[in-house]
């Protein structure tokens, strides 16, 4: 993770695969990256970080977790990165990138969602920072969104569908791109994770390394100690990278990506179909949206479409950087089925007073697997909170045999 | 290092090169678009092997990509689709890298090239594999044989242009103006100011993005290109007959047509081109 | 707000006008109260701020507004109580009063909602304190506002439905006091507001506290000064007298109340109803759930029902302290309209990125007033976040001429 | 400083005191209904004069104060029945202290008292007023000659109770147990626990909450009770009337016939008190 100028390689990992009319926006943006958020010029991260703290609400806590120290065993502690504005880590990324956008005298941002999280995250952002926003969306998604989409336009941004495929992320991820490379000159692309071509994957870290930054001192203060390991669900990637970044170079601390093992690690090839999210689990080397990474493919390279009960992590690839640390063996990559995490949402909910995003519940679901090497001291990112979830976990919830959950007959067909 | 077939396509200074997605709405059918394009003038025909993220294409393009994929086109298949062409003209695979890179057992580009150079592809265009990472790629078109096409956009300038031409071969592939859509005015504006650019390099250049029409193609050509690249406009025609449920034959000769129209273009552009300083 | 013992009176207001067979309850609490909250016996007070930093997560900031500050011509800061835990200042009070129930040997708290916000709060404080728990809601509460139901199930409570009367919040208290009057002996009831009997009153004003506590000291960092005046929505007054409490005997410091002005502050006495919840703009001394307090009444003395486009603002009684300090002419109680908070609302989320409680919304409707005595330097209490109030403001935005609202076609009829 | 009228009725030792609200479920059927019950054998009527917020009354009477508020029912309105009603034994008015103290022109409990005084009112219960705030209204029923009920919870001990006592006149209304339901037999237990810690102090006791038969009301008083509140279990017979349809002269004759039973049960249970040590 140093911080000085590098190729945007993770090992074989990264670079920058995409069409020649963004490599000038690219290259620019790399400048940028360097001179603000490397080096800080015109105190770019001064105030990039004073935000994060007023409108933001950072520092988020760091908790212990008395219940589920007791069920496991050992101490779990919480980062809290669901009290952040928005209600996830997405904040962190997208305050960074707009901010960024007006430094690069930027006029106008652009950026893809899929279930919402990062265009609501981006639609605050544009609004705090007065800068027209733009967000493309699936079709699909904005049927399956509607709240999200809501809040984006109550935040002033516009979201615009993409009718084109299926009309899910990927889509609106090419969509962006084609926005992006079409008004190139006064437009940024902000992207939603630690994925795409250099210099995105390294930025989206270091804008979420505040998570470990401070989860760091903070289990210094709290429990005296480094944790033996971290956990974090990871989709793209961006809070697990936020969560490691800080700790990568502390040999002691085990680094988990806990990623969605869908309702199944097999594959069905002849579909092209997923029924899972684990790209470094169960993953090969491709290029995808920009860089070379671990991605979900069949055998002639056509990405295949994911599955997760967690929309925010339903995405066919994983940051390069994490696919190389995994490689490297610094980060280990486990993953949990859809089961296993819905509850782990009921068990946070109820023992933790903690409603959860279905994407952090995986994270928490791993804690039930009981691993020795998971050690007596254990951080577990809490990525996001759960509200934008309930309706797919009563839906979720209602078709599988979950016996800590609630009844949930009142609530049968949704709200 | 230039295969002298793309060279000899070039040759009379109006090239024609029309693009289609292989297999778009079926194998048969576009057997037969492909060939049409060819009666119609076609000097080079850029094949699309579709890709499932097809990052730099507009959504006329993305259409016919999901249409060729739900056809069941795969590598394989287009590689059949290849061989059972009837046509001369010379043919340039266009796709994304991650299909090049995975196929065949040994991980890397070659097996890819070596397939397509063994059914006598010219040539590829991979338009999300910029100057920098082409390597690979550029090594194994080498050792076969085949040309290895750049885009330059309204954006490329200075290191960035010098670092592509040293990469390209064939021709480069002029982008009219960024995006997918706006009116023909301001792309003849950017076209010559890319051509202006490029006018150094000795390698034909091909110009693409947007031209739907003769006149377009006479005013491009006219401008200084060495030949224009039509995609939407005849995908259009595809997608149409595919939605109105016309006969193949029928909608290979609306493309025979479209293709006639966009040649007679271009040859326009070209003989108004030299004379043009006595006209005034 | 001195914290020596007092007999729970302000002025003529407050006092214990409840059913003998609670006195023993309120004589334990209020004993519970001087121990533990006032003289911080066993620690209590820093255990229960402890919490509240590490689970609630505290302190939230204090932001500048830059947008709204332009518009105004004057500096707008926002406390950021949208950021806590639960997306509401609410459980400042809930987790406060779930603590005192533990250390008080208590086996089991109840607690009344009307909107669900209180309930929701309460039910993860008693999670996080692994207290059982259950919540009393009307029964046409229950079906308008079915995710917090669901929120509070998940949390591990039991909701009891009411469905005597209307089913709203009036009779979810009565219900609540009758629960607790029936298991006074294990049982704590966790009121909502500033309201009620002594102790709660004054209890629930030092767990909000904290509020103006920070606020204070973040305006002196930021600002460099005090504000001249603090603006804070008022339903019961949790949030007011929490954003006030500290700055009360600053005497530069204006304190407004804004209040729910519905939509007309004339009162249909035939029909027993009042369009608004205004009562300390409006109402007129009288008792209503065991305190004497200003009121929403008819000549006779029976309880009319109130009415806001926020059901948090929803109540025809406030806090026994408040109505003494605007008696005194310290707090200024105003007043807004349905219309100017759902315009605020909408201006709000789109100039500064904060989507804020329809409660919270009349706070910054008032800011229109450009009222000269708000001064230089404004402070406004966020008291919650708007994600529980999407649908309302889609109802009630498609009854109006809302200019700067988004275009609400597409969510027309709700999500 | 006892009113006579009260301290006669419940001079016999098993004194019936029956609860209805005024005007359930209209004026006219409830005047009939009161008078069933004195016809039943009621020696005391606590007439309910309804509250919007009834924070003390369980769902039954709950549904009461709202059936009679619907009909019309006001301060106003309550006076005009106590007027209209011909019944001889005492009368007292419960109800919520908002109600007394919004009363008139005046502020403060005293124009109600006054006008209770006026229409011979015997006295009040306010459960929502404890012995702490009620002064100004134990002041008022002093100057007007009204007796001022107290309740005294099975919760209710030393200090407190001491203070009740002080302020109680007419009769002290024992509370059963704590809550709305429950099994007869903790009732009795904490009722004789009640009972004991009252039995010092000269004031009539009547127990209520839960009684609902002539058994239990003879328990009750062989218990040592002077008197029995029995509400609910009349307001259901009320509510049920409403909700069928019957006509008020059938529920009056069922109202009466539950006054007798609930009457005689507690003349059966001073009966037995006396010779209780023989019986054994
Ligand atoms: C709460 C939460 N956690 C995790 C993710 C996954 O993203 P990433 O892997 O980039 O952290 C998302 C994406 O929407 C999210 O909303
Ligand atoms: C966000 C918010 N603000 C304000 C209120 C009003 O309550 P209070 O006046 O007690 O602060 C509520 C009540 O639900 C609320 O949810």
């Amino acid at each position: 993770m140093s911080k000085t100028r590098f190729d945007g390689k993770f090992g074989d990992y990264g670079g920058q695969y995409v069409p020649e009319a963004l490599m000038p926006a690219i290259e620019e943006l790399e400048d940028a990256y360097e001179r603000y958020v490397l080096a800080n010029e015109d105190g770019f991260m001064d105030e990039f970080r004073e935000r994060l703290a007023d409108f933001g609400g950072r520092p988020t806590p760091t908790q212990y977790a008395e219940r589920l120290s007791e069920r496991y065993d050992r101490d779990v502690y919480l980062k809290r990165e669901d009290l952040l504005h928005g209600g996830a880590h997405k904040l962190n990324n997208a305050l960074g990138q707009v901010l960024l956008a007006k430094y690069m005298g930027k006029e106008r941002i652009v950026a893809e969602t899929g279930a919402g999280q990062h265009g609501t995250a981006t639609a605050m952002a544009a609004a705090h920072l007065d800068m027209p926003c733009e967000v493309y969306m699936g079709e699909r998604d904005i049927n399956r969104q509607r709240p999200n989409v809501f809040r984006m336009k109550l935040n002033g941004s516009e979201v615009n569908p993409v009718t084109v495929g299926r009309g899910t992320l990927k889509e609106a991820i090419s969509e962006t791109m084609r926005d992006w490379a079409t008004n190139v000159e006064d437009t940024h692309y902000v992207i939603g994770s630690v994925v795409g071509p250099h210099p995105f994957p390294a930025m989206v870290r270091d804008f979420q390394s505040v998570i470990s930054e401070e989860a760091r001192e903070q289990m210094r203060e709290k429990a005296g100690t480094l944790p033996d390991s971290v956990l974090a669900c990871a989709g793209g990637g961006s809070n697990t990278m936020g969560a490691f970044a800080e700790f990568v170079d502390d040999d002691g601390v085990e680094l988990y990506a806990v990623e969605a093992g869908g309702s199944t690690l097999d594959v069905d090839e002849e579909a092209g179909v997923a029924p899972n999210s684990a790209s470094l689990s169960t993953g090969s080397e491709g290029v995808l949206h920009g860089a070379r990474t671990k991605l979900l493919q069949d055998r002639d390279g056509q990405i295949m479409e994911s599955h997760s009960v967690s929309s925010g992590l339903d995405y066919a690839g994983v940051g390069p950087e994490l696919a190389y640390l995994v490689d490297e063996g610094r980060v280990r990559a486990v993953n949990v089925d859809d089961d296993a995490a819905l509850t782990a949402f009921h068990r946070l909910s109820q023992l933790e007073g903690v409603i959860p995003a279905l994407e952090t519940a995986h994270a928490f679901a791993y804690l039930e697997a009981n691993d020795e090497e998971l050690g007596d001291t254990v951080l577990v990112n809490v990525s996001g909170r759960g509200d934008k979830d309930l309706e797919s976990v009563i839906e979720e919830t209602a078709q599988r045999d979950i016996d800590i959950a609630p009844d949930m007959d009142a609530f049968a067909g949704g709200f | 290092m230039s295969n002298p077939e793309l060279d000899a396509a070039f040759a009379d200074g109006a090239a024609f090169v029309p693009y289609l997605a292989a297999g778009d709405p079926d194998f048969e059918s576009s057997i037969e678009y492909v060939e049409a394009l060819e009666r119609g003038g076609a000097d080079v025909i850029e094949l699309g092997l579709p890709f499932s993220e097809p990052i730099a294409e507009g959504p006329t393009i993305q259409e016919a990509v999901v249409r060729s994929l739900e056809g069941g086109m795969t590598p394989a298949r287009f590689f059949e689709f290849v061989e059972a062409l009837d046509v001369d003209v010379p043919l340039v695979c266009m796709t994304y890298y991650n299909l090049i890179y995975q196929y065949g057992d040994e991980s890397g580009p070659r097996p890819f090239v070596e397939k397509a150079a063994e059914l006598g592809l010219s040539g590829f265009v991979v338009p999300d594999l910029p100057a920098e990472e082409a390597d690979p790629l550029r090594e194994a078109c080498d050792e076969f044989g085949l040309d290895l096409v750049f885009i330059v956009a309204p954006t490329t300038r200075g290191d960035r242009l010098e670092r592509i031409m040293e990469q390209v071969s064939g021709y480069v592939y002029v982008q009219a103006r960024l995006g997918v859509t706006g009116a023909q005015d301001d792309v003849s504006g950017q076209t010559a100011a890319s051509l202006d650019r490029l006018s150094a390099y000795d390698v034909p250049k091909a110009v693409g993005f947007g031209i739907k029409t003769g006149d377009h193609a006479e005013r491009i050509v006219e401008g200084g290109a060495d030949g224009i690249i039509v995609g939407s406009a005849l995908v259009d025609i595809v997608a149409e007959g595919h939605e109105n449920g016309d006969d193949a034959a029928t909608v290979a000769a609306r493309l025979e047509e479209k293709a006639r129209e966009l040649k007679d273009g271009a040859e326009r552009g070209l003989a108004q081109r030299a004379p043009q300083a006595e006209r005034t």
